[in-house]
């Protein structure tokens, strides 16, 4: 719990993050960039099997409310899920193997891109259901509610999963039990090949939290720090106990809805617009001109992710397959 | 093991079986609409003034409160979800559906998300919960009140279902499936909560997975489910008249089966009826039959029949509903031409 | 149409409904009262099987809402449903032998209290399933602007239902592509004996109107021309292509959330408090104040109501139920 | 009825199911995630930029407009749902559930309104629409949007449900399933929309209900369902080399079930064997296993046995994804063993 009490004293103000934080969240934003760069790299290959969603662009969220989290902490993920996992602390190298179906994965091989989990460190899994998340992290936070430890659960969702069911009921439920949990909206302004402007009714998804009487804000998911700022406020009030808070992060995929996705739903101009605003050189600049890192220091860092990268792929090719016979094990903890 | 017995109805042993779970596991909470009632008013009557739908829960809030015994809004996929959620990080939440019918609103909840993640996950999670649901037509409560639908969750893997029909069992089988470990679906019949019966004092199980010879015979096997098991005990006295011996076997749980017993009763009689309140297609009745088709294949003398609920909705009027409604006198005509 | 363009000329003001128009919303909701009473004391004496939900004190809703609409427009209903049936037009008769499942009912006994619906009236359906209604109205309403004829859909529901996940997905949809539709909330306090204040996270339901992007007002339910004049005003925006709204009604069921309901959560001074404001009173005493009937008037109605009531029970109790072999029909239009 | 003759894909046959009704009948609408894709975008390559996840409806937004091809929000029960009330009011909706197993987000708007509202309203309401969605497991695609599920759908009364294994049954089951009045379901697998065949020009429609025997032999009943013909078809290739004359019957729908054809070619060969890539419980596969044992119970010369998915969901790894599917030599090795 310590380092939690650090965090939390920590969470409301960007300026008092050290060196060592900053180095640390930069690490871990890089990792996620190199992670699905490769990846994507991977699957045009023809390496990586089914269907794969990356998160590069939207780094900034997943590390930035992470930073704010431990292990004994809880999020929930959804298909666009690696960065989540990075971010709340989960092995790359259970990852990769994972992609590639290993017997070393985290899942052992049986759940796949869309359904990374590692409940040891209060991940609680990708998602294949849009929506999915929302009802699994209340039901998190009532557990933390119940476990008196001031442990709060975090749910990611994208702007599509704000329209489903599940959003509706699972914040009035997380509002009338005034529960731990921080709702957190990755808006990057696309379901599949639908523009948020029109499939959402209203203009942020910020505007619904007044519907269920919970704070809600809308920041820019593109600067690690407002997202830091503003997760940090919403989680400090979950953990005294004031209930739940939405916090909606304004963010862009760099990459297609899946690898293969035309992507003729989006001009050159658009994507180009965004990645001018990269939220890893963003931070990047922001620590080289406040002395909080030099150039040295953030390169060691690169090349240090592009080795642990190296080797996981390395690691999980060498792997073994799972035996085909264990596609019968794991359905129940005991059967007759 | 148990000691006294006395004569409870089948909601009573319901209420006990939660009553000494949530003595004996602190994390042990019940969720449910109304399974409390009257939640923030202030008059002392308000407290507990539904107890569920039908008064199964009740008094449970006034032994356990409002921290553990928790009335939820109407928003099923919302609360049954959050109970698959809590399971996977700790509690072991018993969440009533009120009517197995409204599993539709929910269903992605209960199929795809606590009845995956385990396998989904490699193994590494696990989802240690109840889900006590109202079924069975009789009550005029039309169609969407009145349904089974335990074969749709029996087809699920990750699910373990139980169809309690009589008031023990309701207490041993209520009383593993809140300490099992995976998720478990409890069908509790409406038309049995006031049917009385012999319950032992104190704790006890019923393992999962154990069929129960309701009654022993030698010329034909009839396999009934939840509130059948009743209509077929009704034929058997019936055809004891006409001179045929007809064993009972009541699955109990349906997920998992116990196979074992269904088949060595058949390679006893060397006749099979299967008698099911479910819609007929992709059915429990069928699954059995199956078993039975593949396995009991050489010990069969004759066709394997099945009595069960049309291919229809459940009808409101009531000489409808009766029609729709497997009775012992369809059983008794059904085995009597069987054995012609 | 004729009628429906008279209606909605009147649309927005109550002083405008001329003394015809206001006795037949008296004698409507005479006839819910009535038909009410009778059906709890029917069903205490045994008659009715099933579960009856009553709709006693919340008349003015349905009459005020329905007064704007033809046969050609739309409603869906739910489990407390014979307010609207009346209101919208649905034989008292065939209601009757609905409740007793009789071959001369509105679904020939098939369906019962819970799924009353005449089609041919616009009257989709009671419904067994809180939240049922509003994805049924939603298509309804589709289909309206596509026959562009300037037909509306209204989809009521209760305070309850307001927290299922089809309230917010239907009226994200319906705002989005701007159909004619609106949302009626019956807000009479409780969801069976769960009181509002604990179920709903916000204050009103109108509250949740924002968050769709569409207005949202709450009026005195007990009062029928506030129900008028809201519901004329969303009913007419509807019809010019503006798209829907959510009209909220505080209200107040006079019987237990079902008949056989204990009651134990609310107090006799809370029920007295509110029937002390009774809907039908209320309109009664202002037509009285404003000679716009007299009391041998309403008298004479209130009797007659009382005849045709009586007339219905007889009817069904002389009605034939429907032959066993019925449950076999009507599951497809065609099966093999 | 049909003239010439072309190789279509299974794909590309669907989208012409779907253009030649949406032509004939201006009542006919799409609607469902992306259909189109690009909503209110206003670059030109924006327009009809997906046309459903894998392609299938592409082209269509282009001729008849986005007021009849409707791109939704992520909102089944919404959009769902709204078709059934669209359908009641009449329009005929085709609905697209993108992956089968998003069903549990929306199930109570399938089984139990859109399909029991005729029956609850006394036969005085019809729902005419069509909810086309994706089945099967071979893509790595997982536990989640992997599943096959038409035994849940099979099961409810007031579903017609449509599962085709060629481009020229995908095309006239469509075509059929649009002009029914009643709910219908059509399961496309997945694995099969690269698979050409030939497909008639023009409109025409096949019979819900009636199966179609794709290969003729004396010795064993393969019944086989979707993608699992293709696996049976390639397993009485194999027996033939062994001497073993395998009869391959395909249900194309399995509510309305063609019980006729398949119990005339038990009648002939004496054995039966169903092949079904759904998990095994509760099942088609069962279903019809059930059907054989009762009403061809006298013609059966051997056990019915039962290949098919186990009862786990869909694993992701290939190894274990391809043990799941059932393969044409599980179907080989199963009849070997009964006849020998
Ligand atoms: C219930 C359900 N419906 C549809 C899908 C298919 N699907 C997967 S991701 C996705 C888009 C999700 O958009 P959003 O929530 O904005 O997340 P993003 O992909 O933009 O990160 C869709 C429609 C699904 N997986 N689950
Ligand atoms: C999906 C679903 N959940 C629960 C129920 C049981 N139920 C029937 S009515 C009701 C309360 C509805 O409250 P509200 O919407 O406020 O309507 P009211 O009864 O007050 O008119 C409940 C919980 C149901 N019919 N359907
Ligand atoms: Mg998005
Ligand atoms: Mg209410």
């Amino acid at each position: 719990m310590a380092s939690k009490a650090t965090k939390q004293a920590a969470a409301t103000s960007a300026q008092a993050l050290d060196k060592a934080r900053l180095l640390h969240m930069y690490e871990q934003m890089t990792t996620i960039r190199q992670f699905e760069e490769r990846a994507s790299k991977e699957f045009a290959s023809g390496k990586v099997p089914g269907f794969v969603h990356l998160y590069a662009g939207e780094e900034a969220v997943a590390v930035g409310v992470c930073a704010h989290l431990t292990d004994d902490d809880y999020i929930t993920s959804h298909h666009r899920g690696h960065g989540h996992c990075i971010a709340k602390g989960v092995e790359v190298d259970s990852m990769v193997a994972e992609l590639l179906g290993r017997e070393t994965g985290a899942c052992r091989g049986k759940g796949g891109s869309m359904h990374i989990a590692d409940v040891d460190k209060g991940m609680l899994g990708a998602n294949g259901i849009v929506g999915g998340g929302f009802p699994l992290a209340t039901g998190a936070a009532l557990t933390a509610k119940h476990n008196k430890r001031g442990q709060v659960a975090v749910c990611f969702f994208g702007d599509g999963a704000a329209n489903q069911g599940t959003f509706h009921e699972s914040l009035n439920l997380a509002g009338i039990w005034k529960l731990p949990v921080v709702f957190v909206a990755e808006n990057n302004g696309y379901a599949e090949s639908t523009p948020v402007t029109y499939h959402m009714s209203c203009r942020d998804i910020a505007d619904r939290a007044a519907g269920y009487n919970m704070p809600g804000v809308t920041v820019d998911g593109l600067d690690v720090f407002a997202v830091y700022e503003a997760a940090g406020e919403a989680i400090a009030r979950a953990r005294r106990g004031e209930g739940p808070s939405l916090v909606e992060c304004k963010t862009y995929r760099y990459y297609g809805h899946f690898e293969g996705d035309p992507l003729t739903y989006r001009t050159k101009q658009e994507v180009d617009s965004f990645r001018a605003r990269d939220p890893i050189q963003k931070l990047r600049q922001s620590m080289l001109a406040r002395g909080m890192a030099t150039a040295e220091e953030l390169g060691t860092i690169d090349r240090n992710v592009a080795d642990r990268i190296d080797d996981a792929w390395r690691l999980a090719q060498e792997a073994p397959l799972p035996a085909p016979e264990e596609t019968l094990t794991d359905v129940y903890v005991s059967y007759r | 093991m148990a000691v006294a017995i006395r004569q409870l109805t089948y909601a009573q042993a319901i209420n006990e079986a939660l009553r000494e779970e949530m003595r004996r596991d602190p994390r042990v909470i019940l969720m449910g609409e109304d399974v409390a009632g009257g939640a923030g008013k202030e008059h002392p009557e308000a407290e507990d003034s539904w107890g569920g739908v039908l008064g199964v829960t009740k008094g449970l809030v006034k032994e356990f409160g409002r921290e553990r015994v928790l009335d939820t809004p109407i928003t099923e996929a919302g609360f049954i979800g959050a109970a698959v959620g809590a399971a996977a990080t700790g509690l072991r939440p018993v969440a009533e559906l009120m009517f197995v019918d409204f599993f539709g609103v929910c269903w992605d909840m209960i199929f795809d998300q606590g009845a995956k993640l385990r396998y989904m996950f490699g193994g590494k999670a696990r989802c240690p919960m109840v889900i006590r649901t109202m079924i069975g037509a009789g009550m005029g409560a039309a169609g969407q009140h009145s349904g089974c639908h335990y074969s749709v969750f029996t087809h699920m893997p990750g699910i373990k279902t139980v169809v309690p029909s009589t008031p023990a069992d309701a207490k041993g089988l209520l009383s593993a499936a809140i300490r099992d470990d995976d998720l478990v679906v409890v069908f509790e019949n409406k038309m049995l909560y006031s049917m009385t019966g012999e319950v032992p004092e104190g704790e006890y199980v019923i393992p999962l997975g154990q069929a129960d010879v309701k009654r022993e015979g030698a010329d034909v096997t009839i396999v009934a489910i939840s509130r059948m098991v009743h209509q077929a005990l009704a034929a058997a006295e019936a055809l004891e008249q006409q001179g045929i011996s007809a064993e009972v076997i009541d699955p109990r749980t349906l997920s998992p089966l116990d196979e074992e017993t269904i088949l060595n009763s058949v390679a006893k009689t060397h006749r099979l009826v299967i008698v099911d309140e479910d819609n007929p297609r992709c059915s429990v009745a069928t699954d059995i039959a199956a078993l039975a088709a593949d396995r009991a294949f050489t010990e069969l003398d004759a066709p394997i029949k099945l009595v069960t609920a049309p291919h229809t909705p459940v009808p409101f009027s009531p000489p409808l509903e009766q029609f729709y409604i497997p009775s012992p006198e369809r059983i008794v005509e059904t085995i009597t031409a069987l054995m012609g």
